[in-house]
């Protein structure tokens, strides 16, 4: 598995080149940027904060949780940004190669939504006029 | 004993600083740091959520801290 | 929408450029990719042969579909290759940017499994000794 | 009339040639035609499916046939 965390843009096509495999005839790719606006407001920027060993900890947990669930997964790759992020930037990108399409789909699916329920990353939204830890309050 | 907590995102705000220093009972529980914590800082029950990580793992409410632990107060998390 | 149909390369980072959009927060791309074998048989290549005309309407359909099924689809692209493919080239890409993930995920795979079921184009397996029109025969 | 048939695929090595020069009755239907292919090429029968396409789309069995029609014959698709 490939799991990094960086604090530079992030390349995309290196991600989907790391989990090619000749034996994989299906790439699931999930790629999430940032919006231009959230609950209505319009955002400026992100700035994202992570507790680095424990996020590549976690990550790496759901990598492997994944390859528990679809034992056919070839290969996996997480790489999430921190920062400061403008709109359009890509905050995080999760890339699985399978055999065959079905399972593409439901192990990426998986590991974009467990890593948002775990990995140790907060995201402040910066708008014109302040800004909201995103998910703190009720 | 007194433990070292590390602070991110709100959580690092509501207390003003990346991390605190804490006197706690030795062999305090998760579940005894997390009332501490709550009633030092009254802020914290107003979030959503918040989590004790322990040498990078979420630790259940019964484990017992040591010294030597990596403590860390996680504020509900919105990676993504 | 971007619909192609190629004889060439197919450029995977053109492809998701192509649905980059502001308003999007997610995107998901799926990519299918010559697996070096099918049914147990080692494969040494793939040739694709597409009714050009009608394949191109066929995916423009499908991803009109699509939009009318999502309509908050911000972007999809859709580009598939023809002609002779050797193990891991990549074959078909599907990238869709919508503004929350879940739908991104629903709506790539609705595109991709509504074109392996209407669109004309068809694949020869070759083998070491022999070869196959994939799903011709029951 | 004389429809020419466009073939692809398997069709095409059944047949040996990439189009098919038709006699067929004038506003002959979809379904007419198949029947037509199916005994001139019994192999045809042994195809998971196949279906007619009449200028790049699908065309439903009652359709009637014009010899301006561009029409294909579309054996299992196994496209992506």
């Amino acid at each position: 598995m490939h799991i990094h965390l960086t604090d530079q843009p992030i390349d995309v096509a290196a991600v989907l080149a790391s989990v090619q495999d000749d034996g994989a005839g299906a790439v699931n790719t999930f790629i999430g940027t940032v919006r231009n606006q959230s609950t209505g407001r319009r955002v400026v920027r992100l700035d994202y904060e992570a507790y680095d060993a424990m996020a590549i900890r976690q990550m790496e947990h759901v990598a492997a949780q994944a390859q528990e669930k679809w034992p056919m997964l070839r290969q996996v790759a997480v790489t999430h940004r921190k920062g400061r992020l403008d709109i359009g930037d890509v905050a995080v990108v999760v890339a699985v190669s399978t055999p065959h399409r079905a399972d593409s789909f439901a192990a990426c699916q998986y590991i974009i939504d467990t890593i948002k329920q775990v990995v140790p990353i907060w995201k402040k939204e910066e708008y014109e006029d302040g800004s909201v830890w995103v998910a703190a309050h009720p | 004993m007194k433990l070292k907590i590390a602070l991110f995102g709100i959580a690092k705000e509501i207390v003003g600083s990346s991390s605190l220093d804490l006197d706690t009972p030795d062999e305090q529980s998760v579940a005894g740091l997390m009332n501490q914590l709550r009633s030092q800082y009254p802020a914290l029950n107003e979030l959503t959520s918040f989590a004790v990580a322990v040498n990078s793992e979420y630790a259940a409410d019964d484990y017992r801290l040591h010294q030597r632990d990596e403590v860390a107060l996680i504020p509900p998390v919105s990676g993504g």
